[in-house]
């Protein structure tokens, strides 16, 4: 028997992992990763909820995310690609031609 | 069409024929001259229409005239609600006859991009009557906002050299300003649920408005602000000078004798007429600063060296005149103040058409640069002259009576305040007489003024109508006051009950 | 039941020549200028005496209503006329001095190029004089008052290229206009006490009032602040240094404007006002101390000035001194009698020295004149006859007003007197320090060089007549000296003062107005606490036998007085005239003083316009304004920019800080969502 | 200490380690096998949790496709070992701190608000059937959406990815 | 045993037919159903027609037609939009509802499609882009941005508002040639991906406060007092994600690169109906899933906009970057608006984004047009003169600006009028005070523009292209709006009125409102 709250920690944990890795990581491949770790820990607490209330629109929730984040991770890393086609580098710190 | 359904929509007529006359303009080919007699035609039709305000007015009736209540915006309840008082109704006469003079005094001074002149000054026109005219808050807020781009535009566009300096000042000085009067209208709306004057007068006045004592203050500083600024009063008039010395001279014209006169007329109208309590509670400040506008103004003035920035200053230090008598809630004082607002409208205005007539020749406004002008255009500096006696206030001249009835007015409200404040007439006498003399008195000390050419044909047109109504208004102002004497009274209802209650306590 | 005399015809008829003259008179022939500036003064002079002819009939005072000018309220000011003794012998002298000056002007100011705007001024002035004297209320009395302030300022800066005439009109109005500011605080208190400007509903309300014996008080202010408006009009301390300066004028003007009308219009108000200045003591001392002062002080610069004209224009301060000290000893009837004779004889000096001016080609400077009495006989005698009137020679007019200003002066207080006498003194050796210099001994002026044409163009400008030679004024210049000779002789005869037979008709004439109102009391106390020796109502007849020996022999001290100048001027001037400079040379302290008219212009600058000048330019314009005010405003709007300028370090363009911004954001409206459902449950 | 919990640990510790690997290897390679790893774990919690047919989706759809498509790309690109330039203080002054406080508070609340009732194994029966009834069903409309946001998705990555013909000099 | 095992797995398999079969509905959508999504399913097939004809068509022989196809589908779908006026009520089982307020954002967000896509016209041409995708995306777009307008299942918005949002980071980046474009569009993605986890962790709070997703089931839920922390957690993280798209300061800080790297008529569509959608779900989810405490949050983001995006503004030369700044401080006005009690603010709220639809997309209109080939004018020095060299183009701009000042006449004035009467309404006055202080202030940058159009002598030689057909349509479009909501505001502003009423009727609490009475006096 696992108390919800265990789960609401990791996905929690996660969550802020991605969050801390969108800050502190350069490589933008490596940011997105990032953000796919956040949804990661939202799906999670999504299906602990869904245990919790006895509901199963929770995992259905948590399938649309993983369509969703299919979806964002093409047009992402086409992004990308366009991003490294015209500044050759993958450094975020580098992709700053719009500012102030 | 018989005068009854005239009166009905006579205001509204005389608000927007200007409009629709810039409207027109737009489509007219860019043929300056046509546009030129085309705006003439308008303004002088604007002031005949306007004209009938005066004739068919019920001199003894004190409420509003000629009204027109439309509904205009369901939700917010905004109504197309116009209508005049003896006070309102000369100032629009006042800028209906100032207009004409400005296109004729632009005849040939404006050379270039002439139709936007003539568009912008019609629209102005059209805002300015607008602002006198309406009596909901909102429509008055309207078209107090409106004034401000044509002008801005005006100044910015035709001006002189740091016109964008000048226009942005402008701009922003009275936008910041009217803003807080935004709040304060917004405030008065959201707890009387109507725009209208009178009916936001009367709940105020029977005390029906929720929260009204805790918020009073603020509202009326909310409005004073606004008008303050316009006015200007003392620490607020430092737009004045910039906006004047760079707009054109129409500009300038319409700028002092209309334009400034917003401000007086508001806190005539809704500082007085809305919080009479306050107004009085505040009334010592108010009229201290005025008294600092009055002498500040004045001396400053003596020492400009620039002609267009010494009229400026005068003018700080008549409309300091005006509030004087408007915060001294006397019959006089009231009178005066009106009286002095139209009296500054037309000397001033005429001023600023002279000093640009002389730009015209000489292309700069320093005294320096002149002297001795009375032998090469003498018709110019008599007619200089007459003007200048009308600003310092000689008798049988518009200004002196505005001005003996505002001091009289203060005199009899605190002593001391008509003292200072009659201290002006000195100031005034010094700074006009001695910039007269420099400008026009003395052997000629440029060899180019000898050459310069004395008035033209249509400048007289546009400086002599002004003298001339100098001179009537100095010799039978009652023709004035007749109208303005009652709506001055009922505008002091108020105040003879908040003294009786006093006394009553 | 009067009669209707439409007083309006007298000013409005000079107003008509004015404007004709103004609007077409540069076009139109000097003699159709001068037809109708004589017409039009004529006319006014005419209907004047019209209006004298049928006094007798009039119930007094005679008041015409025209119109209303402002009405405010309660408060009405009319256009009215009033009409009593006082205003018709002002009437008199104003159109008929004024008429003789528009005639002597034609033949003075013919060569002037702008002749007609001269005229035009000049009845302009007629117009507001007129008005002035002619007022109903002092409203309108203000009207003419500031009218005439303004024609004084065109005519003293008639010749406008010249900077020295231009500074003088404008300081002219100026200084007028700081008495104006008094007068006008006097009118506030007015209304606000009285609540009218009618003089019938001013004094009516003012009779019935007690005297102020304790001193300040609402009249006493009244008095004092219509007094500082006379100061202002009628050249007194501290207001009279416009005066001298004003000679800047053309000769004409200052015969009519600042010798014979305007500058009388103070005392002519003081006098018109005495109901309340009867009731308020302390202001009457005030007017006495400041017109005894004026009158002496003035009479001191007079004996050094070199300039005729500044000589002359001195002598009329001090004799307004005299006017106002009558005033303020409660002698009006004796004020405006010598107001009539010194319009008479001072108008008279002026249009002689004018005469001489012209006779010598515009020479001012009387050490460039001498031994003119052969070259021009009319103006010499006429002169004279002037001299003498003013220097008090017994049996000419300015004898009989003098003599009967310091008799009452010395019942006031004998300091008066005093000054008075010693001022009598001094005036008789000025003026003949002024008959000697210019037409006895040698001509010293270079004879014909006066001449060099246009070289004092601006100043009377007759070099502008084609001819040489110092040569008598034209016939249309000498008749009005003529008249004026005969009535500065024969115009004392009004008003012989009992103690000399005569029985002061003039006094009597006056009576109704001034007594008509007085109150015993008021003149015991008025008069007790200048501790006079005699306390007596004034002219009440018939005086005691005493009272008119007393009279007679103060009558011989002050004719002694006028001889011994005589006599000391013959000294200086005619018999060793190389004394005054040694005497100047030895107390050269005071003579550099009297010379300088006691630095009180250079005083005044220093005092006033300088700090004022200096002190608006850097602290109120340079400082207040643009450093503090518009400073303010533009750092407002710099500051706005600057921040906004560091605002958009913000966006820095770098990705992970717009996360960290994001992230910090969340956190705070966490944190707060969390505080919030913690806090308020 | 139950079975159950004792695979929740191990599932969690190698979430935890998976993650903080994932910040911390400097090669994107080793981050995208990390973040493999947590979602293999956090299938595995799925299962705990009973929703088998989630889990299945998670490594199939997730661990599969999505991040074979990452690791594609990188090779694409070869991204190498990321340099440590110092791009922004505010991320690391502003952002991390807000990132904890977050966290904590967050922490904090779930604590708070479920205290320790425990999670049933095989808690809700996720049978197939159910999960059709629901998805083409009462979410048909999402479901059928979905499709047009993978459409878009596809487009955008062809425009975007496919080499803008009048760039050719940008490329290489 | 097999037996009993197939028994068994029989009974299993009949029990569990017997135990589910009569659980199931059967029911299929109904007619109504698909007119209440009418509008996204017209628009969907156009966008299918587009991109199925894109290789077709030859655009350099008639580069117009696609996008005159895209056109048609969006006038089609503003048809659409009437039925589905015309049948009100819920579809797909409680996923959307068709209401008077979901049937004013469509139309909004319609027309502007059709805007934008007409101001497209000669930009595509004069950038070179290639366009079946481009109108295709747009499409898809709206259908995402009408969706979230309409939907009040969270999932639903969760999807529909990633399909607004991938669509527009694929927009942004597609001046493929410039770096700033990619550029933008990277940030676009990364952020407002993060910003969407945000709204999903929110979401998936929410659903563990309330075991349900749909919102009218968790208001219900959360009238039960009291309100789970949980749910204050997920409000607050929903309110991150919204707040970014809205750009809402502290989340405005993306506005300005990606405005200026995005093609300008991207920008005027992406400042305008993504901006629009997301403040329906935020006013939906405000009003709907009433936690008061939300309110203050409002009240400081709406303030910080408001200073931040004007202040910001006031020293950019770049008129695109300026413009995004001025987008900033318009979200703090409209936010001002969702601080005040519902019925009002709502109502203000809708005729702003309306009326800032107006003037912001007829602006970038303009902007795009002046911008040029590679948007080389975009600074405000190629602006000078523009007053003489293009007179027309000038006056509609300042028009446009004027708006956004909120001068009489215009739609903008009503705009802010309206939002802070509603805010003096209910009694924020000092919200309203900070408010009017920044629309003062804030016309000092819009004026830098007039000024610069016609108090300044142009320095350098700026090409002015004639404005073709399709753009002055959409300009004059823009244009007829901005004067028509400024002079007779009183039927847009009914409508928007009653839906609202409608809106606050359907949430089952009485009085949401009950925020700003329960909170005290004046702020």
């Amino acid at each position: 028997m696992v108390p919800l709250s265990y789960y609401l920690l990791l996905s929690g944990f996660l969550f802020a992992c991605g969050v801390a890795g969108f800050l502190i990581k350069r490589n933008i491949i490596t940011i997105f990763m990032s953000i796919e770790l956040m949804l990661n820990g939202v799906n999670l607490s999504f299906v602990a909820f869904a245990a919790h209330w006895h509901a199963l629109a929770g995992q259905i929730f948590v399938f649309f995310v993983m369509v969703v984040a299919a979806a964002e991770s093409a047009v992402g890393l086409a992004i990308i690609i366009a991003v490294y086609r015209t500044r050759e580098t993958l450094n975020v710190d580098q992709v700053n031609l719009l500012k102030l | 069409m018989s005068t009854d359904n005239l009166s009905s929509i006579i205001l509204t007529l005389v608000t927007f024929v200007p409009l629709a006359g810039g409207l027109l303009l737009m489509l007219l080919p860019r043929r300056d001259r046509d546009i030129r007699i085309f705006a003439l035609v308008i303004s002088l039709l604007t002031f005949v229409l306007s004209l009938h305000l005066p004739v068919y007015f019920h001199r003894a009736q004190t409420d509003f005239q000629y009204q027109i209540d439309k509904q205009w915006v369901s939700t917010p309840n905004i109504h197309y609600h116009m209508g005049i008082d003896g006070i309102s109704m000369w100032l629009v006469v006042l800028t209906t006859f100032l207009t004409p003079l400005c296109v004729l005094i632009s005849w040939t001074s404006i050379h270039e991009r002439v139709k936007e002149f003539f568009i912008l000054l019609l629209v102005l026109e059209t805002a300015l009557i607008g602002v006198f005219t309406s009596l909901d808050l909102f429509l008055f807020y309207f078209f107090w906002e409106a004034t401000l781009i044509p002008m801005a535009l005006l100044i910015g566009i035709f001006g002189h050299e740091r016109k964008v300096y000048a226009a942005i000042k402008f701009f922003m000085y009275t936008m910041i300003g009217s803003v807080f009067m935004l709040a304060a209208i917004l405030w008065l709306y959201a707890h009387t649920g109507s725009f209208d004057f009178v009916v936001i007068r009367d709940q105020i006045a029977s005390g029906a408005v929720p929260r009204f004592p805790a918020a009073a203050q603020w509202l009326f500083l909310g409005f004073f602000l606004a008008f303050a600024v316009k006015v200007p009063l003392f620490p607020f008039h430092t737009w004045l000078p910039d906006a004047h010395v760079e707009a054109p001279t129409a500009g300038s014209v319409l700028l002092a004798g209309v334009l400034l006169k917003m401000g007086t007329y508001g806190l005539l109208r809704f500082n007085l007429g809305l919080f009479p309590v306050e107004s009085r509670a505040n009334a010592p400040w108010v009229m201290v600063l005025a008294l600092i506008g009055i002498i500040y103004g004045a001396l400053v003035a003596m020492v400009q060296p620039n002609m267009k920035k010494l009229i400026a200053y005068s003018s700080v230090s008549h409309l300091g005149f005006v509030v004087l008598g408007i915060f001294s809630f006397t019959q006089a004082g009231l009178n005066g103040a009106m009286f002095v607002m139209l009296a500054h409208g037309v000397s001033t205005g005429a001023l600023f058409m002279l000093a640009g007539i002389l730009h015209e020749r000489r292309h700069t406004y320093e005294i320096s640069e002149f002297g001795g002008l009375a032998s090469p255009m003498p018709v110019y500096a008599a007619s200089y002259l007459v003007i200048v006696l009308a600003s310092v206030g000689l008798p049988l001249l518009n200004g002196f009576i505005g001005e003996f009835l505002v001091l009289s007015g203060a005199f009899q409200d605190r002593a001391v305040y008509g003292i200072l404040g009659a201290t002006g007439i000195i100031w005034s006498a010094i700074y006009l007489l001695w910039m007269y003399q420099r400008v026009f008195y003395g052997k000629v000390t440029h060899p180019v003024n000898n050459s310069l050419s004395d008035l033209l044909g249509f400048e007289k047109l546009a400086v002599w109508p002004c003298a001339a109504a100098a001179l009537v208004m100095g010799v039978a102002p009652i023709l004035w006051l007749g109208a303005v004497d009652p709506a001055v009274h009922a505008a002091l209802t108020p105040f003879a009950r908040l003294a009786s209650r006093v006394v009553g306590r | 039941m009067n009669p209707m005399l439409n007083l309006w015809l007298i000013p409005v008829m000079p107003l008509a020549g004015a404007a004709i003259n103004g609007f077409l008179g540069k076009r139109s022939s000097r003699q159709a200028v001068t037809a109708v500036a004589l017409l039009f003064s004529g006319a006014a002079f005419a209907m004047a005496l019209l209006v004298a002819a049928r006094f007798s009939s009039l119930s007094l005072p005679y008041q015409e209503f025209f119109a209303h000018w402002i009405r405010s309220g309660t408060f009405t000011a009319d256009f009215a006329f009033y009409l009593d003794q006082l205003s018709l012998v002002m009437l008199l002298v104003v159109t008929g001095v004024g008429f003789l000056i528009h005639i002597y002007a034609v033949g003075y100011m013919w060569d002037d190029p702008s002749y007609y705007r001269f005229f035009s001024y000049l009845n302009l002035f007629m117009f507001f004089m007129l008005t002035l004297v002619l007022a109903g209320n002092y409203l309108v009395m203000f009207i003419g008052w500031e009218g005439v302030g303004l024609a004084s300022y065109l005519l003293i800066g008639f010749w406008f290229t010249k900077d020295s005439a231009a500074s003088a009109g404008k300081k002219a109005f100026i200084v007028n206009r700081i008495g104006d500011f008094g007068f006008l605080i006097a009118l506030f208190l007015l209304i606000k006490h009285f609540g009218s400007l009618n003089f019938q509903q001013v004094f009516g309300a003012v009779i019935p009032l007690p005297a102020e014996t304790a001193g300040a008080g609402l009249l006493t202010a009244i008095g004092i602040l219509l007094m500082v408006g006379a100061c202002g009009k009628s050249a007194q301390i501290p207001l009279y240094v416009w005066l001298p300066d004003a000679m800047e004028g053309p000769t004409p003007v200052s015969a009519l404007i600042h010798a014979a009308t305007m500058v009388t219009a103070g005392v002519y108000m003081v006098s018109r006002s005495h109901v309340i200045f009867e009731r308020a003591p302390v202001a009457l001392t005030v007017v006495a101390i400041i017109g005894t002062l004026t009158a002496f002080f003035a009479a001191t610069i007079g004996i050094v000035q070199t300039d005729i004209k500044r000589v002359l224009a001195y002598s009329t301060v001090s004799q307004l001194g005299y006017m106002f000290m009558a005033c303020g000893v409660g002698a009006f009837s004796a004020g405006i009698f010598h107001l009539m004779t010194h319009a008479f004889f001072k108008g008279l000096l002026f249009l002689a020295a004018g005469s001489v001016i012209h006779a010598v080609g515009g020479e001012q400077d009387m050490r460039k004149m001498g031994g003119l009495r052969a070259k021009i006989p009319w103006t010499f005698w006429t002169m004279t006859a002037g001299t003498l009137a003013i220097a008090g020679i017994p049996g000419l007019a300015g004898f009989f007003s003098k003599d009967e200003i310091l008799w009452r002066a010395y019942q006031a207080s004998w300091a008066y007197w005093l000054l008075g006498l010693v001022t009598a003194f001094i005036t008789s050796f000025y003026m003949f320090r002024l008959w000697f210099l210019t037409f006895f001994r040698e001509y010293r002026g270079e004879a014909e060089a006066g001449h060099d044409h246009g070289s004092h163009s601006g100043r009377d400008s007759h070099g502008a007549h084609g001819h040489s030679g110092i040569h008598e004024s034209p016939k249309v210049m000498v008749i009005p000296l003529v008249i004026l000779a005969v009535l500065s002789v024969l115009g004392g005869y009004v008003g012989v003062p009992g103690s000399l037979g005569g029985n002061n008709r003039f006094d009597k004439f006056l009576g109704p107005v001034f007594h008509g109102s007085t109150l015993v009391d008021a003149q015991h106390t008025a008069i007790g606490e200048k501790g006079a020796p005699e306390q007596e109502t004034e002219g009440s007849e018939p005086k005691t036998k005493t009272a008119a020996s007393t009279e007679l022999m103060f009558t011989a001290i002050s004719v002694l007085a006028a001889l011994l100048g005589f006599a000391l001027a013959w000294l200086l001037y005619f018999r060793s005239p190389e004394l005054p400079d040694k005497i100047a040379a030895s107390l050269s302290g005071g003579y550099q003083t009297l010379l300088h008219k006691y630095y009180i212009d250079e005083l005044y600058g220093a005092l006033f316009v300088k700090p004022l000048i200096d002190g608006s330019t850097r602290i109120l314009w340079q400082g207040v304004d643009r450093k503090i005010i518009d400073a303010t405003v533009n750092d407002a709007g710099d500051g706005l920019r600057h921040v906004s300028d560091e605002a958009r370090h913000m966006q820095s363009g770098n990705i992970r800080s717009y996360a960290g911004w994001i992230a910090a954001g969340s956190a705070a409206v966490i944190a707060f969502m969390i505080w919030m459902w913690t806090g308020p449950r | 200490m139950s079975f159950h919990l004792i695979l929740f640990l191990i599932f969690g510790a190698v979430c935890v380690g998976g993650a903080i690997n994932l910040l911390a290897q400097r090669h994107p390679i080793n981050s995208a096998l990390s973040l493999i790893a947590v979602m293999a774990a956090l299938a595995g919690d799925y299962l705990l949790l009973g929703a088998e047919f989630v889990a299945a989706v998670q490594l199939i759809v997730y661990a599969g496709a999505i991040m074979v498509l990452f690791v594609f790309v990188i090779m694409l690109l070869n991204a190498g070992v990321e340099e440590e330039t110092k791009g922004s203080r505010v991320a690391i002054l502003v952002g991390v701190p807000g990132m904890l406080i977050g966290g904590v508070l967050v922490a904090w609340v779930v604590l708070l608000r479920s205290g320790t009732e425990a999670v049933p194994i095989g808690a809700l029966p996720g049978h197939p059937i159910d999960i059709a009834q629901l998805l083409f069903h009462d979410f048909l409309l999402p479901f059928e959406v979905t499709s047009i946001l993978i459409l878009i998705a596809i487009m955008g990555a062809v425009v975007l990815a496919s080499k803008p013909e009048s760039a050719a000099g940008k490329v290489e | 045993m097999i037996a009993n095992a197939m028994i068994a797995d029989a009974s299993f398999a009949t029990t569990t037919i017997t135990h589910f079969i009569p659980a199931y509905s059967q029911t299929l959508p109904q007619l109504a159903d698909y007119v209440r999504i009418l509008p996204e399913i017209v628009l969907s097939l156009f966008g299918m027609i587009v991109m199925a004809l894109e290789p077709l068509v030859d655009e350099e022989k008639n580069p117009r037609v696609l996008g005159s196809i895209a056109l048609i589908g969006t006038l089609a779908a503003l048809c659409a939009t009437w039925f589905m006026a015309q049948s009100p009520g819920l579809a797909f089982w409680n996923m959307v509802q068709a209401d008077g307020f979901s049937v004013f954002f469509h139309v909004l967000v319609i027309a502007i499609a059709a805007v934008v896509i007409l101001s497209s016209y000669e930009y595509m041409a004069v950038q070179r882009i290639r366009a079946g995708e481009y109108y295709a995306l747009i499409l898809f777009g709206v259908v995402g941005v009408a969706l979230m307008t309409s939907a009040i299942e969270l999932v639903l918005i969760f999807i529909a508002l990633e399909i607004s949002s991938i669509s527009s980071y694929v927009l942004a980046g597609f001046r493929r040639n410039e770096a700033s474009s990619a550029e933008s569009s990277l940030k676009y993605f990364l952020l407002g991906s993060f910003a969407t986890a945000f709204f999903l962790y929110g979401v998936a709070l929410m659903f563990g406060a309330t075991g349900s997703t749909n919102i009218d089931r968790i208001s219900r839920t959360l009238q039960g007092s009291p309100v789970p922390v949980l749910a204050f957690v997920a409000v607050a993280f929903m309110f991150v994600g919204l707040g970014f798209k809205v750009a809402a300061a502290p989340f405005h800080i993306w506005t300005p690169d990606v405005y200026e790297g995005a093609p300008a008529p991207i920008v005027g569509f992406m400042s305008t109906a993504p901006k629009a959608a997301a403040f329906a779900v935020l006013l939906r989810i405000v009003f709907v899933i009433n936690v008061h405490a939300i309110f203050w949050v409002i009240w400081v983001a709406a303030a910080l906009s408001m200073t931040l995006g004007n202040i910001g503004a006031m020293v950019q030369d770049n008129v695109k970057r300026l413009l995004a700044y001025s987008s900033i401080a318009h979200a703090g006005y409209l936010l001002v608006a969702f601080a005040a009690s519902p019925s009002l603010g709502t109502s203000a709220a809708m005729f702003y984004t309306a009326s800032y639809a107006a003037m912001n997309l007829g602006a970038f209109a303009v902007v795009s047009h002046f911008a040029n080939a590679g948007e080389r004018y975009v600074t405000l020095e190629d602006y000078e003169g523009l007053g003489r060299s293009s007179p027309l183009l000038a006056a509609t701009l300042t028009i446009f600006l004027l708006s956004l000042i909120g001068i009489p006449m215009t739609g903008g004035f009503f705009a802010k009028f309206y939002v802070f009467s509603a805010a003096v309404k209910a009694n924020l006055i000092w919200l309203t005070i900070i408010g009017v202080l920044n629309s003062g202030v804030g016309a000092y940058y819009y004026l830098r523009i007039i000024v610069v159009m016609y108090m300044r002598q142009a320095r350098k030689e700026v090409p002015v292209t004639p404005v073709g057909f399709a753009p002055r349509l959409a300009i004059a479009l823009c244009l007829a709006a901005t004067i028509y909501l400024g002079i007779f505001p009183g039927s847009v502003l009914q409508y928007a009125q009653d839906s609202a009423q409608q809106l606050v009727q359907q949430t089952p609490t009485e009085n949401p409102p009950s925020s700003t009475v329960s909170i005290p006096a004046t702020y």
